[in-house]
């Protein structure tokens, strides 16, 4: 008895094989579609940039007269920005995740820790905007200095880079810690020497991105009011400051078209900036990461 | 739940094979004797001939149980079973070439001797018989009770085995014209002799198969 | 006056500035020469708009808050609450351009009572006819800056005297989203800061508003500085605390600020006052420090 | 690309058996990039036995019985020269369908890989791509193939349960019956029981078996012993040759190349 | 070796300490960061929830939740109805879903089942790019070059609509939709793709049959983080979509969304304390209940969808 | 928790041997949650033998053996009764150290499961966490440990590369030279060559022979033929219950349970 | 690679162990051929004692080779060297028997007969010993050109055995009062004979063992 019938299943091949490659042109148009895009996004930002991208541009301060203006403030504030964000969100972030993954109970409590993250990564953008504004620099008194921004940066991140590092250190395999343990080793020493860094790579290359997410963030710092002008860097993290996004959208909003090109040579420090970022988390992925 | 029902199917079939070949060789005892008897010289040349057929399903069982070794890799009573059907057929071959070895002497002894055969002679047969059917269901039911039963049965083979011989010597010492039929005779006593020795080995290693430990029956 | 107070020593080099966004550039302008003159001093601004740098400089955060608008009676009331004494200077004009796109030849001048009509809520224009009769029966398309600035502010009070502005109309935060959209919509029209229509002059046409003595004015330097184009020209304000005057720095930066804030506001596209009203804010700013 | 380089003398070691074969390979070779992985194996493979493929690790096995579906062009790098005719057809001939061929040649993976749906839709997951829509004969087919798969009774109360709530055993039958369903001629297994514990792994064993009657069935092992309980004949790899390939008992009792001998008694190189 | 590594570790045991303390503060310190993470939520209620009181103190919270209209500047009748700036939200969601989610996924499934892994290599670092150029840059294209485009298909287009930044904000999530869906994809193990390939599957018919169901809860997953991208974005919206509350439908008016008033407050010139003010926090407030619901629900359809392998 | 139950008489098959037992476990029950996985254990473990545990998937094999190193107890449902004494001392003892006693009894698993570290920092890992810093020891740990895995010549050369770059067994035995660096008296192996091919699994299986002069060696395994091969001893399992205890030679040739037999001739149940 | 060092080490020593066996029952049947000449009755004795051990070692030598097989899953020709092992300590067992028959016959015939023993049963214990020398190199050097050798060996033994049975038998015809004595003799010649068709089946064996297939050099 044959349930099948052969020549049904041959004539209908035909059929399934041209759908397939039909619908094969359709993805890569698709996949085509957004580079295109890019394309022609970048294009227009490079022709009005690159006319205003000189040295001077990193070393001058934002001026009146589009020539003189430069990037200076916004590089350092967003470097100064990011020494504060970096490692509190890292330091927070991992610990949170070590924390669920490695001591937590699976309780209750855990699992609302857990949706609390995972809501975390869901707020706008704006709304820490608002929770740095009362919290940062209100209520701690911290004005509008650069660490209340970096604890308003490292917040909005802190569930990026708790998920991504819970993610790092589940795929270490439950065989390392067994080996560990079998060897004597406490807790503690297994999770540092043995965990740790296999979750490295992983723990890292979320968390870059997450910066570079953080970098190119305008909303939370227009709300906590981040400055726009200053011709002197910040000293200490008591400082005002202000970041490149913030320098962009200001010289976007300025009446005189020079700006605008301005802005556009702005962007392009932010893009190479993002795709220098983007290039480590990919160097560190693709180099230390281990298959089990 | 059976497991391993093909290498089960294997086994039991090698089994059926090997109480056929016990089967072969009462079956030429019976002739031998009855050719020694009647000096039916063509019953006789028959026999030699059908061992060659015993020799065959030896090889073949051998074969079987070398080939079911290889590729089964079967432990503990499994493995015991393919060992004793190697030990038991060679031990079948034997009885099979006793068969032919009284054939042989009947041809040996001529047509038209006068000599009678020792009545005894049958007697041995029979017992010999006997303890085949005996070794068959012991084999086939893996049941050493029945084994053990071979040991005695081969007691009153070699009493009667003795007895024969005595008789016999002491009829050359008044017939020694006859020494060479006598010969012949007393070989072929000693042939269903080693027959039945042979047959209490199948029994020994039914007791081996089923206790894993090697015993001399005789 | 340089600074010969003993206190500058331990005080620090600083002044801080925030607030709207329209006064930004020519405090940024400001800040930049004298940060050139006094290297050490610093001086941050910020764009928290007029009124979150009002409430700054309530909290007693700021030095001095830039607005494009005078402080209205609830900051006042917060500020003496918070008991900070301060100064309302004027710094420059803005003069609020009205225009159409370039391909519209009828538009040659709007009275306030034609402004008034069309950007009403309730007055039901429709149509350019709707507003002068032989103009012709296309559909206006307004543009307007965001409900929450200073320029919309004014315009409202100003023009409609506080009514709901039309509801269709094309709201933006951003000046620069205007200019492309009356370039863009030939049947548009809107209005907003000075500056952006000098800077966009080539693709946009500027419409003369008829004042209160019946002439129909073209914004320009003079006519705004003058005074005769309104009543769509407004001025600009910093409101300087007078604690904070009493460091060195911040005096220095005010004096200069208000010294410099004529050339500065033109350097950036907006207008200078009369320098009487410079040489008085100078020296109402010395009678503060009793200087 | 796929010629046949050259004509040399067929090895004795090509068939062990006159009967009807379903696959003739003739001088076919494979590289991955510059790694030659199978070099001019001639084998031909008969109908309805069972063909067991062994050798140490890395001789080439599983490249082989991928190429016999043609799964081994996944690797971006492959290249190949010589034959390989299934039912007399090239299969690497342009107007052969990758997909016909894969359609009649099942394949059953080294670790049981079912699909994460319920039982039934796994089973059904053929059928339905080629076409068969009708809930009746879905029906049957699941339980024919679950059946022909020794496995219907076990499930039978679940095929709506997911198919990962199996045991490996069991999930490597449910792939059986998966492949079954679409009623393939041929089955190729790539070392099936591996990844099974003794029990599941003799029942796939006696599954093997009985699917001979009706199936050509391929099986790479590297547990000798299964090679030797289940298969017809028996084929030696070794870097990427095919050093011996005869009937299964002489194979293993006796033998004709002493690498084969040196490899089935455990002494390998 | 002169003493036994087993006698030395014997040795060093009896002279330690200090891992005993690490081993049990470890968890403690770790605890606390955890902790921080709830303490942010509680935070942003905090935050939220004092300000949010103020402002229904002024105005009724029935309004808020059922006006259609958002006139808050007017200072004669000023009206507070968050629907037309949800409405807003929503319109702009639901566009950008309907380009980003159709293209991030071909883009995905193209990526993970038919491109070859040097173009895999290659085209999703250069999405990852298009993810990270700022937004305001996106608005300007929405505005520029988008909406001219826009008018030449649909003429008597406004200059301000939800069409354009909604496509916009579309594009702008493509890549995060195709990277994380292209993830979810490529980590369906190969050898369910080979068990389907070898019954004779298609390509096509392995990734959406196959793939796509294993893969689902991941996909589900970047949907998610799509929407509340859309959600929260704010510059491009603010740039292309003019800032006229509307409670419409219609993808060719103008309208604003929470977020584009949120930082149209802030940057303005309502005075601190008004009303204005505290309205922000309003809108903070729902935009944070409406992500909590959106991810409750996200949860709920992953776990649901989620084909365990 | 941890009480001798009752005092049931000695059952036969607690020692196949009259020698030193470095083990001795008497009524050990263990309990995952409800399910009562090990009954009323009671064994010798002899010193510087290998012992074979064998039986069924999910008799309790692998409980057994990481309850002898309290392994079993990062799994939190569980329960136990009874005691194990190793050297005479109760492990269950609370001054008993775990780390101490895992220190002394190393384990091997059943994956190859070396830290993706170079393997010179494979095998200084126990020295070092136990604080072991001296890099003269460590060379000469190194040294000793792989050579005392049989891999030494193999990878002298190369000990700074990383350790997933060696094959399947050489990382099995990396992870055995791993476990030796800390000198252990005991060394517990699950399955340890069930994820290797027939060469590796011979390699380690010679390498444990070689191992048992220094070593008290438990290995599970359900590979039959590997006790059969390799052990003194072995265990038979089944349903959480000892069997049967014998000497190798006696279990594989002559077992006395009728569940024995049945499980090494591939009956089972 | 070597591997499996372990087995091919007990492969070795199984070797050996037959080798050893093979040496026992040769010096056996030499010690009772000696004994038959000589009368020499404590002689025969002691050698019926030690066939005890060879039957021990034999058992022994068995045990071994399943436990090899039952733990080493042999195949093909390792395989075949354990299965070979065990027929061939049976026919070794089997020629200590016969070793032990003749001590038998020796003391049946008891001391100071008068009968001389036929002197060509000394030619054929030495073809004997001769043979089982041939048969420990074959199996030493697993060398079948030197199996082959046996069956050429074994056929001039049963030539010598049928001359000596026939002059036997002409003697008794003369010397009728002997013929007890003469058949005493007679089986001794004929276990002599039959020790060498046990070698011969040793040949046998190592033909199979190295050519995987049986073979009747017989
Ligand atoms: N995708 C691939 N790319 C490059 N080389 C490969 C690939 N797959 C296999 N090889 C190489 O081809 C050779 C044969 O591999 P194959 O997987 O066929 O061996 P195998 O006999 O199946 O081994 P195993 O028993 O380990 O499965 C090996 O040298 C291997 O390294
Ligand atoms: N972590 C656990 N939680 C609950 N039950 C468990 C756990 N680990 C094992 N079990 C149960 O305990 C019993 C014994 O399991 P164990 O892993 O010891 O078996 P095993 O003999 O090692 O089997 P295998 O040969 O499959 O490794 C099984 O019934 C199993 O289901
Ligand atoms: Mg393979
Ligand atoms: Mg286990
Ligand atoms: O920024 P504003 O000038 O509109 O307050």
């Amino acid at each position: 008895m044959n349930l099948v019938d052969k020549q049904l299943v041959k004539n209908k091949m035909g059929m399934r094989l041209i759908r397939n490659k039909l619908i094969k042109q359709l993805f890569l148009m698709a996949t085509l579609f957004a580079i295109i895009i890019l394309g022609t996004l970048l294009y227009r930002i490079f022709t009005q940039g690159i006319g205003y991208l000189d040295w001077e541009f990193f070393l001058s301060f934002a001026s009146r007269f589009p020539e003189e203006a430069g990037i200076k403030a916004a590089i350092i504030g967003s470097l100064w920005l990011m020494a504060i964000t970096a490692p509190i969100s890292l330091i927070l972030g991992v610990g949170t995740a070590i924390f669920l993954e490695e001591y937590a109970s699976k309780n209750k409590w855990t699992r609302f820790i857990q949706m609390n993250i995972s809501n975390l990564a869901g707020v706008p953008s704006i709304v820490f905007g608002l929770l740095g504004l009362t919290v940062f620099v209100r209520l701690l008194e911290m004005g509008r200095s650069i660490i209340a921004g970096g604890l308003t940066m490292s917040l909005l991140i802190l569930p990026i880079i708790v998920v991504a590092s819970q993610e790092a250190i589940r795929s270490v395999p439950n065989d390392q810690y067994e080996a560990s343990f079998a060897m004597g080793a406490t807790k503690w020493q297994t999770i540092r020497r043995v965990v740790l860094p296999a979750a490295i790579p992983g723990i890292l290359t979320g968390g870059i991105l997450a910066l570079s997410r953080a970098i190119g963030e305008t909303a939370p710092l227009l709300m906590i009011g981040a400055l726009t002008f200053i011709a002197y860097l910040p000293e200490n993290i008591w400082s005002g400051f202000t970041v490149m996004p913030i320098q962009i959208f200001n010289w976007t909003s300025r009446p005189q078209e020079e700006f605008h090109y301005v802005a556009a040579a702005g962007i392009i420090v932010l893009l190479v900036m993002l795709l220098i970022m983007n290039s480590i988390a990919v160097f560190i992925r693709n180099k230390f990461s281990k298959r089990y | 739940m059976v497991a391993r029902e093909q290498f089960q199917l294997d086994l039991k079939d090698m089994k059926e094979e090997i109480i056929q070949l016990a089967k072969y060789t009462e079956a030429a005892l019976v002739s031998a004797v009855d050719a020694l008897y009647n000096q039916d010289m063509a019953l006789a040349e028959q026999i030699i001939e059908k061992d060659k057929d015993i020799d065959k399903k030896e090889l073949d069982i051998n074969n079987k149980a070398i080939l079911l070794i290889a590729k089964q890799q079967p432990v503990a009573k499994d493995l015991r079973r393919l060992i004793i059907a190697l030990k038991i057929t060679t031990d079948l071959e034997r009885m099979g070439d006793h068969a032919k070895n009284i054939a042989n002497a009947t041809i040996e002894l001529g047509e038209h001797h006068l000599l009678t055969v020792h009545p005894a002679v049958r007697d041995m047969r029979d017992i010999a018989i006997e303890m085949v059917k005996v070794a068959v269901n012991a084999i086939r039911y893996e049941d050493i009770s029945v084994a053990g039963k071979l040991s005695g049965m081969d007691d009153s083979m070699d009493n009667l085995y003795e007895t024969i011989i005595r008789e016999m010597l002491e009829e050359t010492a008044t017939n020694p014209e006859k020494v060479q039929y006598v010969m012949q005779m007393a070989f072929s006593a000693r042939y269903i002799e080693r027959f039945a020795d042979h047959i209490t080995n199948i029994g020994e290693n039914i007791l081996f198969l089923v206790k894993g430990e090697s015993y001399n029956l005789n | 006056g340089n600074g010969d107070g003993s206190s500058s020593a331990e005080e620090e080099q600083k002044v801080e500035v925030d607030g709207s966004s329209t006064v930004f550039p020519i405090m940024e302008a400001v800040a930049e020469e004298f940060s050139a003159e006094n290297p050490d001093v610093k001086v941050p601004i910020g764009v928290s708009g007029t009124g979150g740098g009002f409430e700054k400089f309530i909290a007693g955060e700021t030095d001095i808050s830039n607005a494009s608008r005078p402080i209205k009676e609830e900051e006042k009331k917060l500020l003496e609450e918070e008991g900070i004494n301060y100064t309302e200077f004027k710094i420059a004009l803005d003069g609020l351009s009205v225009v159409v796109n370039k391909e519209n030849d009828w538009v040659n001048q709007l009275t306030v009572e034609e402004l008034n009509k069309m950007w009403s809520e309730e007055k039901g224009v429709k149509t350019w006819a709707d507003v002068r009769d032989g103009w012709p029966e296309e559909e206006i398309e307004f543009f307007s800056p965001g409900a929450d600035s200073g320029t919309f502010d004014y315009f409202d009070e100003v023009i409609l005297d506080g009514a709901q502005i039309r509801k269709d109309a094309a709201l933006s935060e951003d000046d620069n989203v205007l200019v492309q959209g009356v370039s863009g919509t030939k049947n548009g029209i809107g209005y907003f800061g000075y500056a952006y229509y000098l800077e966009n002059k080539d693709s946009l046409k500027v419409v003369p508003i008829v004042n209160s003595s019946g002439e129909a004015i073209t914004p320009s330097q003079e006519t705004i500085q003058s005074g005769e184009y309104e009543p769509l020209s407004r001025p600009m304000f910093i409101y300087v605390k007078h604690e904070s005057l009493k460091n060195d720095t911040v005096y220095n930066f005010t004096k200069y600020a208000l010294e410099n804030a004529g050339s500065m506001s033109e350097a950036v596209g907006y207008v200078a006052l009369p320098d009487s009203t410079y040489t008085d804010a100078l020296n109402k700013l010395d009678e503060i420090t009793e200087k | 690309m796929l010629t046949v380089e050259r004509n040399r003398p067929m090895a004795s070691s090509i068939s062990p058996i006159k009967d009807n074969s379903i696959y003739t390979v003739r001088n076919f070779n494979l590289w991955y990039g510059a790694d030659h992985a199978l070099n001019d194996i001639c084998m031909d493979i008969p109908t309805n036995k069972v063909t067991a493929i062994i050798g140490p690790s890395g001789c080439g096995k599983s490249t082989y019985i991928k190429a016999l579906n043609r799964m081994v062009e996944l690797v971006p790098s492959v290249k190949m020269t010589g034959s390989i005719d299934y039912n007399g057809q090239n299969i690497f001939n342009p107007k052969f369908k990758v997909e016909e061929l894969r359609t009649s040649v099942g394949m059953v993976f080294q670790k049981p890989n079912p699909f994460p749906k319920s039982i039934y839709e796994n089973v059904v997951y053929g059928p339905k791509i080629h076409g068969i829509k009708k809930k009746q004969i879905l029906d049957e087919v699941v339980e024919k193939s679950l059946k022909g798969a020794a496995l219907w009774d076990e499930v039978k109360d679940r095929l709506h349960e997911n198919a990962f709530g199996l045991s490996g055993g069991q999930q490597q039958r449910l792939c059986i019956a998966r492949c079954l369903a679409i009623e393939p001629d041929v089955i190729l297994m790539d070392e099936p029981t591996s990844a099974l514990d003794p029990i599941s792994t003799l029942k796939v064993e006696e599954l093997v078996q009985s699917l001979k009657k009706e199936y050509s069935i391929v099986i790479v092992t590297h547990n000798m012993q299964q090679a030797a309980r289940i298969s017809d004949n028996t084929a030696f790899f070794l870097n990427g040759e095919v050093i011996e390939y005869n009937k299964t008992d002489q194979i293993f009792s006796n033998p004709t190349d002493k690498r084969t001998e040196d490899y089935i008694t455990g002494r390998f190189g | 070796m002169s003493k036994s590594v087993s006698e030395i570790i014997k040795e060093k045991k009896r002279r330690k300490f200090l891992p005993g303390y690490l081993e049990k503060a470890a968890p403690i310190i770790f605890g606390i960061c955890a902790v921080i993470s709830v303490f942010t939520t509680v935070g942003i209620i905090f935050t939220l929830v004092i300000e949010t009181i103020t402002f229904f103190n002024r105005v009724s919270i029935i309004e808020f939740i059922t006006s259609t209209d958002w006139y808050p500047f007017t200072e004669k009748a000023p009206s507070y109805g968050i629907l037309s700036l949800v409405s807003g939200t929503l319109l702009i969601t639901f566009i950008a879903m309907l380009v980003a989610i159709p293209v991030g996924l071909s883009t995905a499934i193209y990526l993970s089942e038919y491109a070859s892994e040097r173009a895999r290599r290659i085209i999703k670092p250069i999405l990852e790019v298009l993810a990270g150029v700022p937004t305001i840059v996106y608005g300007f294209f929405a505005l520029t070059f988008v909406t001219p485009l826009l008018k030449g298909i649909i003429p008597g287009l406004p200059i301000f609509n939800a069409l354009s930044p909604g496509i916009v904000v579309g594009i702008m999530i493509i890549p995060m939709i195709a990277s994380l869906s292209e993830d979810a994809m490529s980590s369906v193990p190969s050898s369910m793709r080979e068990g389907a390939l070898a019954m004779g599957a298609t390509k096509l018919e392995v990734a959406l049959k196959i793939v796509l169901p294993a893969a689902l809860s991941g996909i589900i997953a970047s949907f998610v983080l799509g929407i509340s991208r859309a959600i929260g974005e704010t510059m491009i919206v603010a740039v292309a979509a003019g800032s006229t509350p509307k409670f419409t439908l219609d993808v060719t008016e103008s309208i604003q969304t929470m977020t584009a008033y949120i930082v149209q407050v802030s940057l303005g010139d309502a005075s601190y304390g008004s009303t204005i003010y505290y309205s922000i926090y309003a809108v903070g407030m729902s935009l944070f209940v409406f992500t909590l619901l959106m991810n409750l629900l996200a949860q709920y359809i992953s776990r649901r969808f989620r084909e365990e392998y």
